[in-house]
């Protein structure tokens, strides 16, 4: 223990329970073990306070660098200046700090996807169903009516995605209306009551309807079957993010519209080699992680749509 | 020339009248005693004038002047002070503390919101000395009193209030027959100073003891008010219940027959508690158990029962070597527990009288099915309720709502319904009227006459003489020796119970 | 004299205003559903009382287990965990053979019952564990609780997180399995049969056996029960281990209803199925609470949700709403409790 | 004798088997960071106890808030979400000139203590009005706390809301004020002093007030209460409003700590303080408490928190581990107040 040779990293995530931050997770601990490097991994418990207290943690156990998924992104600022005076490199990662706080140092990176482009794909895969199915508009209006659920209010990733999704839409020239907007808190049971809800009071004038991740659109799908869609043709287009197993099952059944994946495997990759090369000691390059670094400290991994004609290769 | 009046007072709850056009008139510097059957409406009446009920009809003069009393500050702020019937202390805090709760004395005038511990010490400590409770310490937490002690702070906080009339509700019901006496000599030179005491209590010789005026009262109604000197027990009792009464105490033939109960050497683990207590009961026997306050009866009892823990000595029923390490284990060879808090360790305050009726007795209402008879369960309720004339409004009424003697009853009951072969009462007659007491009595007597044993702890000496076989006379934890009733005197116990004091 | 007959007729033996007091939670019921109906008529659907009785099902399950423990004057923490693990469990050797990411890629077609009844005896011990913590160390109900929600909700996520899953969301369910919480008896879903079925014997087990009864008396004054020769261990040891039997048997349904489970089920519920009890007009202070209003507890937390979301209401707004209708509701119906002065 | 001598001299007049007793929660502590440091001694160090002291102040300050009302048997479940608004207010008002996304554009520099008021005043309100509705209502706390939870979180959510930020976390708070959560005073984290002081007032508050004394008056025994003439409304309102207080202190605090604030901050907060009180030998009943204890809750949790994650045990188990500690160490502790029989 304490061994010069051994580099120690600790990885802070913003809770354990999210199904894609467990994929980032299992993917930073699969990279590491292929080297000689020991992550850390803990769980901040969607609290910022609670992430905070981590990185004192890390500070006094002298790790070499440090993965943060930050609960808030704005809190970032802080984290940043108790690093530079450890002087412990960070990679934070799947969310931003503002521009100004990753200017404070040179030896902070991003690794992730831009929030609101899963919004705007999911969108897209809407705009691609609307322009080759006109019968989706049932009521003939022109007008797309949409419900919406979304994640948690005030959680970055729901405002951006129900804010780009529906921004999408509109940027493909589609008039839309929004009729009923309810927050599932990312749960699926929660879907599926407020679907079940959004049904009763708005009866066939629904069509189609956004989630702002799977677990939620695979709720909406359960309530909307109980109602007598996905059967004698009756169809309704369900959308959702994240791309997980049952959402994946839910494309092949033909329930699911599409989904939008957030490529765990690579963010996870991306964001232990950079800090790997940072706990070395050494300044990244494009050859040494394998990534393209953007602006000398962004890592860009891009979304990607799934649907029921590419699924089978996200299996 | 009344300190006090209070005129056409009436007062409903659901489903009862408890106060219908009653009148009370206090003069200044008496003892006024309030009489009545259990649940004739004397605790009602009293919160009505302490402001913790609002009086449906009626009013209420002080000192000649209309006043309406809102709450207890008001209350207490005109010159009125209660000790209740139920006790009503916060176990977690000091003596100092419950005393001056309410108007604590302040460090820098009365609006400070600082507290002069100093000053509260030595108020209390002097409080103490002039009513000679000096074993009691103003730092003593609250719960690691006996009930007898919390009975004294309750007394002690009333006296401190320096009213002009002190409301006591059974002051004395868990107070042993000194500790009784030296309430008398509080009350006396209370009233010498000019305060008026309401004096509320189910105990006949206590009253003509101490007492000026005499009201009675009848089911809610007033039935009138009497110089003490004219009244006698009999009088007293007549005009309660309605009815002559002529005896005390039923008379009885005991039939001793064998050895039912025989406890061997019971020691407590703790040192300050009960050292080598050995007694026998025999069927048919009532046997009581007498001691001062403190003398640990109640843990003895608890012990035998299971509740406590014993480190020595055996337990013999019927000759056979048992052994009891909880209540199920106690009912199961037949035992009943009437215990000596009501309220703490008797009832069950938000269930009906039914189902506080029933409880002990439970496994019995299961029919073949496994579930619990409701016919059989109301029928019991209604005999129990008949047989123990329990005024209650009706079967499913919360037991919280009762009068505190007709709580009493309903526990009384609860034990009878599981036909117990030894039956161990623990002050079984606090609080309860002299009629029903002498039902109570002549039920033990029945159970004795079937050849049943019967326990009784009484802090009443003419209780113990007049109903016991035998008095096994404890004194600071110890048997200090076991005497004949019918051989006795009150004289001789009470030397017995001093025996290891000191 | 004649409104009185005539309330006497309608309501028994008690007067007007004694119903009302008594069945104020029930009048907050029918209130709140006049005020949405006035807003959007459709609210009175059948469609609707099917949903909103669908909904409550599960929650109906789990509060009833709660109200053990509240009638004890403690709560279940563990409850939304407990929730959880009862779902990961059964789903996990519910899921159908053609599934690709199966929990155990190896099981066969085992018989239905055999997970369920497995999760739920793991939640019965749970909970008489918690039970037998509460009797025997004294340890207060919360604490007792605080802890086994930490702890289930740990075990649950390392056999979530167990390979080849590694805490992926648990998948494709059987349908013989998911026809429990979404299929139909004719109009009646089998979930609301179940929820009916669970309620008649709570009721009987807390109004006809000697359990029940044993229950309200340790609720109602612990110290009286020990007197009275009731066991208490054996009673706390007992409802703990209903209270889990329950829960868990709801977060079954809740797996078979939404056709999946993450180790993330139920979180939180605990506080829902406490708050519908006390709502429902169970005592905190323990002793006092029926089967009845725990029910009508449930669904009028089901259907301020549910109607608040149908008028679409903001959700912002909603938490207002509901924070606003909640303390109204109860500080109605407690005047029924609130001695006269 | 000698013993018993030693043991004098060392405990005062009580015996060492009291102390242990007595101190229970203490030795658990001690013992706790025994193990701990067997495992990896590097815990020993001044720099751990700085941390561990860091991340207990606003814990504390919080819990000392709960305790009021744990004091009358009640819970406030509304205290994570007035951490939430608390900090949302502050950090709102208090952003650097030249940041981008500015809550308020136009804001000029103000004085750092007006925003903290203003949250703290929020805060107290709505505390005072949880008093207000458990004393003149008779709500159960439960109940009106769940209904502010839900009513701060919809005002807050909706101020959060507000344009131009529109439900974006808040930033770039100004130097001066995130100096009281992350500054420091030679070698003493300015937010450790926050505490220290805190807590001794609460302390006076408690044992040296009269208000204090009614609190613990009010909680041990309400009837006892208010047959000695206490104003039970005051009391209540009274110590709702400086449990408000104290849990938007540690609110504002919370911003300042961790330089940014969003609706969510606080969220489940209450638990842990609620269970800090009570592993602090608080007593849900009402009535029993101490402001040693509490403190000496909040740091086990957090010292249980900090040395799982320092000797890196998998968080899973950590889950498990925390709930064996917790339920080990209460069960320990509560024995002294398990009556001798
Ligand atoms: N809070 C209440 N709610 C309903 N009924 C009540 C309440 N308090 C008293 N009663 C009823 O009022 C009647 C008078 O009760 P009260 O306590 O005044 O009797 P009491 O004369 O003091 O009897 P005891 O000698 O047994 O104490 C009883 O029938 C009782 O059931
Ligand atoms: N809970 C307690 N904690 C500590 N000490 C207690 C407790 N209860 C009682 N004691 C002590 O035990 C002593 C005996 O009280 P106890 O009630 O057993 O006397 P008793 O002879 O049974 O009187 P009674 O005639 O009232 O039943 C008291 O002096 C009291 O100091
Ligand atoms: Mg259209
Ligand atoms: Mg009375």
């Amino acid at each position: 223990q304490g061994e010069a040779s051994d580099i120690e990293i600790g990885c802070a995530i913003y809770k354990f329970d999210d199904t894609f931050m467990t994929g980032v997770r299992n993917a930073i601990i699969a990279a590491a073990a292929e080297t000689d490097a020991k992550v850390e991994v803990v769980d901040s418990m969607n609290i910022q306070a609670t992430q905070n207290e981590k990185v004192d943690l890390f500070i006094t156990k002298g790790m070499d660098a440090m993965q943060i998924n930050p609960v808030d992104r704005t809190a970032a600022g802080v984290i940043i200046d108790k690093a530079k005076k450890a002087n412990i490199p960070v990679v934070f990662f799947n969310r931003e700090p503002l521009a100004e706080d990753m200017a404070k140092w040179d030896k902070i990176y991003y690794v992730g996807a831009r929030a609101e482009e899963s919004g705007t794909m999911s969108g897209q895969l809407v705009v691609d169903y609307w322009k080759s199915n006109p019968k989706m508009d049932k009521n003939g209006d022109g007008v797309l009516q949409y419900v919406m659920l979304k994640g948690e209010p005030g959680h970055q990733d729901a405002e951006l995605r129900t804010e780009y999704s529906i921004k999408a839409l509109q940027d493909a020239g589609i008039k839309v209306e929004k009729l009923a907007e309810d927050t599932g808190m990312w749960d699926r049971v929660k879907g599926q009551e407020k679907m079940a809800a959004f049904i009763a009071s708005q009866g066939d004038a629904i069509e189609a309807v956004f989630a702002n991740n799977d677990d939620m659109a695979l709720g909406a799908i359960e309530a909307l079957k109980a109602a007598g869609y996905f059967k004698d043709g009756k169809f309704m287009p369900v959308v959702g993010v994240d791309a997980t197993a049952p959402a994946l099952q839910a494309l092949e059944e033909g329930t699911l519209l599409g989904t939008v994946l957030n490529d765990a495997v690579n963010q996870g990759r991306a964001t232990f080699a950079l800090s790997y090369e940072l706990a070395k000691g050494n300044t990244p390059t494009d050859a040494s992680i394998g990534y393209t670094i953007t602006d000398g400290k962004y890592v860009w991994v891009p979304y990607q749509k799934v649907t029921k004609e590419n699924y089978q290769q996200f299996k | 020339m009344y300190v006090l009046e209070m005129n056409h007072v009436s007062k409903s709850f659901p489903g009862v009248k408890a106060l219908d056009d009653v009148t009370l008139k206090v003069k200044p510097g008496t003892v006024h005693a309030l009489m009545g059957e259990n649940g004739a409406g004397k605790s009602t009446l009293m919160k009505c004038l302490f402001g913790l009920y609002s009086m449906d009809e009626g009013e209420i003069r002080f000192n000649g002047e209309p006043v309406v009393i809102n709450n207890v500050k008001e209350a207490l702020s005109l010159g009125i002070s209660m000790i209740h019937q139920e006790l009503h202390l916060i176990p977690y805090r000091s003596v100092m503390e419950n005393i001056w709760l309410g108007r604590f004395p302040r460090i820098g005038g009365a609006k400070s919101p600082v507290v002069d511990h100093q000053a509260m010490f030595d108020r209390t400590d002097q409080l103490l000395k002039e009513l000679n409770l000096s074993n009691i310490k103003p730092t003593d937490l609250l719960r690691t009193l006996s009930v007898s002690k919390a009975q004294s702070v309750e007394i002690a906080k009333a006296v401190s209030y320096d009213s002009k009339i002190i409301i006591m509700d059974e002051p004395s019901s868990s107070l042993t027959e000194n500790e009784v006496e030296h309430l008398f000599s509080i009350i006396r030179s209370l009233r010498q100073r000019g305060v008026a005491i309401i004096y509320i209590s189910h105990k006949m010789e206590e009253i003509l003891k101490i007492s000026d005026e005499v009201t009675i009262m009848r089911d809610g109604h007033y039935v009138g008010t009497w110089e003490a000197s004219e009244l006698t027990t009999a009088t007293i009792i007549k005009r309660m219940v309605g009815r002559d009464l002529t005896h005390r105490f039923p008379s009885r033939e005991s039939k001793i027959g064998g050895e039912l109960l025989r406890v061997e050497n019971y020691t407590s683990p703790n040192a300050r508690s009960f050292k080598n207590v050995s007694f026998t009961l025999h069927k048919g026997e009532i046997l009581g158990l007498g001691g001062l306050v403190g003398a640990q009866r109640t843990e003895v009892m608890e012990a035998v029962f299971g509740l406590r823990l014993h480190s020595e000595g055996s337990l013999y029923i019927r000759g056979k070597e048992v052994t009891i390490n909880n209540s199920y284990d106690a009912k199961k060879y037949g035992m009943a527990l009437l215990t000596e808090e009501r309220r703490a360790t008797g009832i069950f305050p938000v269930l009906s009288v039914q189902d506080n009726l029933v409880i002990a007795n439970i496994k019995e209402y299961r029919d073949k099915s496994g579930l619990l008879n409701s016919a059989k369960m109301a029928a019991d309720t209604q005999k129990s309720i008949k047989d123990l004339d329990i005024k209650t409004p009706s079967a499913r009424t919360l037991i919280k709502s009762l009068s505190g003697g007709n709580q009493q009853k309903v526990l009384f009951a609860r034990w009878l319904l599981t036909s117990p072969d030894i039956l161990i009462l623990d002050e079984p007659t606090r609080g309860i009227d002299v009629g029903a007491k002498y039902e109570i009595y002549v039920i033990m007597q029945e159970l004795a006459a079937q050849g049943k044993g019967v326990i009784m702890i009484s802090s009443e000496m003419p209780e113990l003489l007049g109903m016991t076989d035998r008095v096994v006379v404890m004194s600071e934890g110890r048997v200090a020796g076991t005497v004949n009733s019918k051989e006795t005197d009150q004289e001789q116990i009470m030397e017995l119970a001093t025996k290891y004091v000191g | 004299m004649r409104t009185q007959a005539i309330g006497g007729f309608l309501f028994g033996k008690k007067s007007l205003k004694e119903f009302v007091m008594d069945k104020a939670i029930f009048l907050v019921l029918l209130m709140l559903v006049i005020v949405i109906a006035i807003i959007n008529p459709r609210i009175l659907r059948v469609q609707v009382l099917r949903d909103i009785l669908m909904m409550s099902s599960t929650k109906i399950i789990m509060a009833l287990g709660m109200m053990f423990v509240i009638l004890t004057g403690g709560v279940d923490l563990g409850g939304g965990r407990m929730v959880g693990m009862a779902a990961v469990i059964s789903a996990s050797m519910l899921q159908t053979s053609d599934y690709v990411r199966r929990f155990y890629p190896e099981l066969g077609q085992i018989p239905l019952l055999i997970p369920i009844l497995l999760a739920v005896i793991v939640g019965t011990l749970f909970g008489m564990m918690n039970g037998m913590i509460v009797a025997k160390f004294k340890v207060p109900a919360f604490i007792a609780t605080l802890s086994s929600m930490l702890i289930i909700y740990g075990v649950n996520s390392i056999y979530f997180n167990m390979p080849p899953n590694n805490s992926q969301p648990i998948g494709g369910l059987r349908p013989d399995f998911t026809y429990l919480g979404s299929g139909s008896i004719g109009f009646i879903p089998v979930i609301v049969i179940f929820a009916a079925i669970v309620s008649i014997i709570v009721w009987f087990i807390l109004n006809k056996t000697v359990f029940g009864k044993n229950v309200y008396a340790v609720g109602g004054n612990p110290e009286a029960a020990a007197v009275s020769g009731i066991n208490i261990t054996k009673t706390l040891v007992g409802l703990f281990g209903l209270c889990g039997f329950l829960i868990s048997l709801s977060g079954v349904l809740e797996a078979a209803r939404t056709g999946g489970a993450t180790n993330n089920y139920g979180s939180g519920y605990e506080l829902d199925a406490i708050a519908s009890c006390v709502v429902g007009g169970v005592s905190t202070t323990g002793g006092v609470g029926t089967v009845s209003g725990v029910i009508a507890g449930v669904i009028i937390f089901s259907f301020i949700n549910y109607g608040l979301t149908f008028v679409g209401v903001n959700p912002y707004w909603q938490n207002i709403i509901k924070g606003i209708i909640i303390v109204s509701a109860v500080s109605f119906d407690i005047r029924k409790y609130v001695q006269k002065k």
